[in-house]
């Protein structure tokens, strides 16, 4: 099971929650399950444009195929540009 | 659109004469007006480019004067042995104006007839009595450099007219100058608060005659007549430094601008009054005759 | 109209026609294809267009082309002498003294100007003649290091 | 011996050959001797000069415009406005850099029904002079409703402010305003209990600063010279940090397919960030594909100040709560960053890195998005970060003062290392924080004696650095020399870099590899020049296309040897025989296996595209020294120290060199540099002699300290260096300035006559 982080400003869209366990294989799966579980979370997160899996900083829109380990940790960021 | 001529006389008065047509404009240095046309504030139709008049271009030293050519290059100055003995505080503020690159194009002549209330010569010019020599179709005048420039951009000059050079006393014995303004920058910078300031000295050290000025806190460069006061027949101590200095900022009629505020301005007016007079004195104390 | 000036450019006899509010900074890079002459500002602020008029190191924005009639002009294309570079430009590669690279051939001028009247500055000398060339990308550092390497190197000593 | 490429070992294990040393650049004679071509060198028979008529108000509806006296000119080839342009949807913007939005961008290009900021493109002539374009552009009569500016944070969200995009709703979390605003976002993020982690504090420090906008400062003003053919297609040379970046958004803004634009990069004068947008490449092409000639573009240094994309202006407020021995109980961050004209400041960025050097369990972090009437703002250097660092390292300086505690000991008490979670969620991997506070608290300069009004200051940064998107070729030449291709313009000597890189795989000296910078169609997609990605990323792709090629080298050794592949191995330039018969076969050098390439198969090439992953953040702590004149409030910079972990430095001058630029920067950003706007919203110091960056009897020497803590990601180890240089100093010289003048300071710059009153203020 993944472990999905929310920060406060995302907290709202799934009921204060700071995180929850979700079982999916890849980013795909998970906002799925998570739109499932907190209904409008995907459209809603459109803000947050990057996506933390493991440490690593990913695009939100190249994220979607990235695979999950079992014991992934997940966190929603905004976007980051750099000069 | 407009045509544009280039005329480059080697007489004062074919010079005067192209000065007299409208649109005309005294080309030396280049540094301040070709920005300006580059920018749109000014649109010559004659540039008259007067470095090929001898008078001009030269520096002389004779008996009774310096008698500097109003388009003489800046570095040349500042190259000069005997102004840096003489006018240590004249090649200060040449020294200040622009990079090394400007001071190979501007001159003494150009920075004073740009008018600019922050000029750095002219303060330093003041301080030493210089007197602009002036030639024009009506002939020959005189006017001292503290009645040249009238407020931002205008002068004295009519059509016609054109700034040659200046006279400027050989100092008396013990005589020093000394010009100081400040910028945020180290350099490339105009100049927020300059200050010029002679001394004259009798064998005891006492000051017997002064000169101050200050440039960029009033539409035109100012003379500053209570910190003379307060330096006549002081030794330079601290307590006549700081009159003067307080003389200075009372004096200073400052704006507001993207350089520096009001209070700024009128505070570090002082603040150089007092480094540019202790610096005056201190050399004048050592000043060999002039 | 257009004027007719005859100059030299790097030890070359030249002419070209211009009109006379055209800069030689124009010139160099428009019509004589001297593009090694760089522009960053046009108003004499950041020394990228540095030349040496008559032996003076002045900026070539803020010299009207008309203005060259029978002078002599050294640009950064004149500073290697055939397959030799100089000493300066030598120094500026050893020292990694550009990044970008803009700024380089105003700054290569600049400094030869100064050691061809002071082959000894001091690094504050070095530091205030060349603050007419802005660099942005070295902090200074590695010019200033070059420079003074430079001279050394001139000078016969090595450091 | 082993029978793999080097390559697999750690790059900590590793001995290097060429990474480390310090070779002439490739590109160096070319710009030392004036040969190098940048933006403006550009030039093609037939050529036009393209002008700019932008806007004189900051804020204006555009009624009408009529263009007929600018095209009845003798010598006007085209003229273009707004309408001439595709109208284009909002669309995030991928492959750029921050958050930019395509509809945004079309209309930053040239404005349509409003023009957002004094100096906004509004018409486009091209002409056979630039002075007939200039007088053309004279000649267009522009009829706008002038509006009331909105030019401050404050302004823009006052009640009745004017309000710049009428159908605009603010996006992110609630509380959000209702209906229109000049608020394009509110965020926030955060953990922990903050309430509780400030009562658990022994001391509670809280401050505020304003920063205003400030630019880049390039040297080398944007430029562009376009061709469009009469099927359409169009070249495009210009100076950009990403070609890939200048075809995609060009072709968007004007509403073509990729393939119709071939974009040439040229040598670039400096970026920053500042070259990571289009601003003239679509007018360019547009009005080359009107006049059918050439047309170039140049900006003049008034427009680059005026109308390319500085960085936000900011209104920043935290507060953070330590225990009586130094350990940090809670964080509050409130950002309010100014976007420009159209949404997408750094915001972001700045909430993520502002207490990312710290371990913290109870933060709480709100960020504003604003939009005002100015330039709209583009990426600078570790965007949104160094003003943020500056609030919080100089609350860590107080906080250290109050705790009587020594400045780095108390960042070192709190700073984060490797699977600490970060402030902004993740954990770290390897990371060399810790190892710059110990280097900078043990470097001589921390020890150094101090004169009368003279003052230290500390502080530190944090940068993310990017992978992203590279494409790298690999080629052998007949004789064994090889050609790298990647399509990352050189802004600062990767080209070097790279080059060492395949030098190090390929075992050949770095001379005889020639770095190329190629075109949008003569390598594949490649992300831009930024982000600190390229020796990263790049790097990595240049290794495995070098890796990839030794593969094939090995191969054609095995051929002509006879024996399977993995009986041959690669050292120092040649293929080495594994087998137990040595002396049978003599290494084969790679000038050999290069000379009978046609008889094994053919050219050898090795190729690599990749989406680096990995990216190791970067970290830095910063001393400063200065003097403060008492009576003139002026600063003198006296002594610099950056340290700062480079992973592994490739080219260790290059790195340095990185360090010492962001300082410069960061010290103009301190103490000089600012927009100053007129009560219209025209800028009044759109000029290097008004927009005060330091000149070179500004600054001192700029120590340097490369710490290498490998980034375990990336094959050499490396972590991007370009950015992180330009965070921490904004902090390290005012904390120096506080300390020196003993002030308290709220607003940058620390312009003498600020700090002059800040003097007078507290005595």
């Amino acid at each position: 099971m993944a472990r999905v982080f929310f920060s406060s400003g995302l907290r709202r869209l799934v009921g204060g929650a700071e995180s929850v366990e979700i079982d999916a294989r890849d980013v795909r799966e998970l906002l799925r399950a998570l739109d499932a579980k907190y209904p409008g979370f995907a459209s809603r997160i459109g803000d947050a444009n990057a996506i933390a899996i493991d440490g690593e900083i990913i695009p939100h829109g190249e994220a979607l195929l990235e695979r999950l380990r079992p014991d992934s940790e997940v966190h929603f960021l905004p976007q980051i540009g750099g000069g | 659109m407009e045509e544009v001529r280039y005329e480059s006389p080697t007489t004062i008065a074919r010079a005067a004469q192209l000065l007299a047509e409208p649109g005309a404009r005294v080309l030396a240095g280049g540094t301040d007006l070709i920005v300006q046309m580059r920018t749109g504030r000014k649109t010559p139709s004659v540039f008259v480019d007067v470095k090929r008049i001898p008078e001009l271009a030269g520096i002389r030293l004779d008996a009774k004067a310096l008698w500097l050519g109003a388009a003489v290059p800046a570095a040349l100055v500042v190259e000069n042995a005997e102004v840096n003995r003489l006018f240590p505080g004249l090649v200060e503020a040449v020294d200040l104006i622009g990079s090394t690159q400007i001071q190979g194009r501007a001159s003494v002549g150009g920075n004073l007839c740009n008018s600019s209330p922050a000029a750095d010569t002219v303060p330093a010019l003041i301080a030493i009595g210089a007197v602009c020599l002036i030639a024009g179709p009506k002939g020959e005048r005189r006017v001292p450099v503290e009645s040249f420039n009238s407020a931002p951009g205008k002068n004295v000059l009519a059509a016609g007219e054109l700034l040659v050079g200046f006279e400027i006393p050989r100092p008396a014995a013990r005589t020093a100058d000394a010009y100081l303004r400040f910028i945020p920058r180290t350099e490339m910078d105009i100049a927020v608060v300059g200050a010029g300031v002679s001394v004259t000295l009798d064998a005891s050290g006492v000051c017997t005659h002064a000169r101050v000025a200050l440039g960029a806190v009033a539409p035109t460069a100012i003379l500053v007549p209570a910190a003379v006061a307060a330096l006549v027949g002081s030794r330079g101590e601290e307590a006549a430094l700081a009159r003067a200095a307080a003389a200075s900022s009372e004096a200073a009629r400052p704006i507001d601008d993207k350089r520096g505020t009001i209070v700024y301005r009128r505070k570090v007016s002082g603040v150089l009054t007092k480094r540019a007079a202790a610096a005056a004195f201190e050399r004048a104390r050592g000043a060999r005759r002039g | 109209m257009k004027i007719h000036v005859h100059t030299r450019v790097n030890g070359e006899a030249t002419e070209f026609l211009c009109a006379p509010d055209r800069s030689l900074l124009e010139i160099l890079r428009d019509e004589l294809q001297l593009t090694g002459t760089k522009e960053g500002c046009s108003t004499g602020d950041c020394g990228a267009c540095s030349v040496m008029l008559d032996g003076r190191l002045v900026c070539s924005c803020l010299v009207l082309a008309p203005e060259v009639e029978g002078r002599s002009i050294e640009t950064i294309e004149g500073v290697a002498k055939g397959d030799q570079i100089h000493v300066l430009q030598r120094k500026f590669l050893e020292h990694a003294a550009l990044q970008c690279g803009i700024c380089t051939p105003g700054f290569i001028i600049a400094a030869k100007a100064l050691l061809e009247r002071n082959p000894d500055p001091s690094e504050e000398e070095t530091r205030y003649w060349l603050a007419g060339n802005l660099c942005r990308c070295t902090g200074y550092d590695k010019i200033i290091h070059a420079v003074l390497d430079a001279a050394a190197d001139l000078r016969g000593e090595t450091r | 011996m082993s029978d793999k490429p080097k390559g697999d070992q750690p790059a900590s294990d590793r001995k290097w050959k060429y990474i480390g040393t310090r070779p002439i650049r490739h590109d160096g004679l070319d710009k030392v001797t004036g040969r190098a071509q940048f933006g403006a060198d550009y030039a093609l028979p037939g050529m036009l000069w393209g002008k700019v008529l932008r806007s004189p108000h900051a804020h204006a509806r555009i009624r009408g415009i009529d263009v007929s006296a600018a095209l009845a000119l003798d010598g006007v080839k085209a003229v273009i406005t707004g309408r001439d342009f595709p109208d284009v949807a909002s669309e995030a913007a991928e492959g750029g850099e921050g958050a930019n939005d395509f509809g945004d961008l079309a209309m930053n290009v040239i404005a349509r029904e409003k023009a957002l900021y004094h100096g906004h493109a509004v018409a486009a002539v091209a002409a056979t002079t630039a002075k007939i374009a200039e007088e053309a552009c004279k000649r267009i009569v522009v009829d706008y409703e002038v509006l009331k500016p909105v030019l401050s944070l404050d302004a823009a969200l006052a009640a009745n402010a004017p309000i710049l995009h009428e159908s605009a709703r603010a996006t992110g979390h609630e509380p959000l305003p209702k209906g229109p605003s000049n608020v394009a976002s509110r965020r926030e993020m955060g953990r922990g209990d903050i309430a509780k982690g400030f009562s658990d504090a022994d001391v509670v420090v809280e401050r505020e600063f304003r920063t205003p906008m400030v630019h880049q400062g390039y040297i080398e003003p944007h430029a562009v010279l376009a061709r469009t053919g009469q099927d359409g297609r169009s070249v495009v040379w210009c100076c950009t940090q990403g070609a890939f970046m200048v075809r995609a958004y060009s072709a968007k803004v004007l509403g073509l397919s990729t393939d119709m634009i071939k974009v040439i990069p040229t040598e670039i004068g400096g970026g920053f960030g500042g070259k990571t947008t289009v601003y003239g490449e679509p007018l360019a092409i547009l009005l080359s594909r009107k006049a059918g000639r050439p047309v170039k573009f140049v900006m003049s240094r008034e427009e680059v100040f005026r109308a390319s994309g500085p960085t936000s202006g900011t209104h920043i407020r935290v507060k953070m709560g330590a225990t009586r021995d130094g350990k940090l109980t809670a964080a509050e961050a409130v950002l309010y960053y100014e976007a420009g004209a159209f949404k997408g400041s750094p915001v972001g960025a700045a909430m993520m890195t502002v207490f990312a050097p710290y371990k913290l369990a109870n933060v709480r972090i709100e960020g504003w998005d604003v939009v005002l009437n100015k330039p709209k703002v583009a990426a600078y250097r570790a965007p949104g970060a160094p003003m943020a660092a500056l609030v919080v390292e100089t609350v860590m300086d107080e906080l250290a003062e109050k705790l009587g505690l020594d400045p780095i000991d108390l960042r070192l008490e709190n700073a984060v290392h490797e699977g600490v979670q970060a402030t902004y969620g993740p954990k770290f991997r390897a990371i060399g924080f810790v190892e710059t506070l110990r280097a900078a608290k043990s470097h001589p300069h921390y020890k150094a004696p101090l004169g009368v009004n003279q003052g230290r200051g500390v502080a530190c940064g944090f940068w993310f650095n990017a992978g992203m998107s590279s494409s790298a070729n690999v080629s052998i030449n007949e004789d064994g020399s090889a050609v790298v291709v990647t399509g990352n313009p050189d802004i600062g000597g990767s080209r070097a870099s790279l080059a060492l890189m395949a030098a190090e795989e390929l075992g050949i000296p770095v001379e005889n590899v020639r770095p190329v910078v190629a075109d949008t169609e003569a390598i594949g997609y490649t992300d831009l020049t930024g982000g600190s990605r390229v020796t990263f990323a790049t790097g990595m792709a240049v290794i495995e296309a070098a890796r990839d090629v030794v593969r094939q080298l090995r191969a054609r050794a095995a051929q002509i040897w006879s024996v399977e592949l993995d009986a041959v191995a690669w050292e120092d330039g040649r293929a080495l025989l594994l087998s137990e018969a040595p002396g049978v076969h003599e290494p084969l050098s790679l000038a050999q296996l290069a000379g009978r390439a046609a008889q094994t198969g053919g050219p050898l090439v090795g190729r690599a595209a990749l989406n680096a992953r990995g990216a190791g953040p970067g970290f830095a702590t910063h001393l400063c020294d200065v003097e403060v004149d008492r009576e003139t409030g002026a600063v003198t910079v006296l002594r610099y120290t950056a340290v700062q972990d480079a992973g592994k430095a490739i080219h260790p001058s290059y790195v340095e060199g990185q360090y010492q630029g962001g300082v410069a920067q960061g010290i103009g950003w301190a103490l000089n540099e600012e927009y100053i706007f007129d009560e219209n919203g025209a800028m009044e110091n759109a000029g290097f002699l008004d927009y005060r960056m330091p000149v070179a009897s500004d600054l001192p020497m700029i120590d340097t300290v490369i710490v290498e803590v490998p980034n375990p990601m990336h094959p050499y180890g490396v972590r991007g260096v370009g950015e992180t240089p330009i965070v921490p100093p904004l902090a390290a010289v005012a904390n120096a300035v506080q300390r020196a003048a003993r002030v308290k300071l709220s607003e940058l710059p620390i312009s003498p006559p600020r700090l002059l009153e800040a003097i007078d203020r507290a005595v």
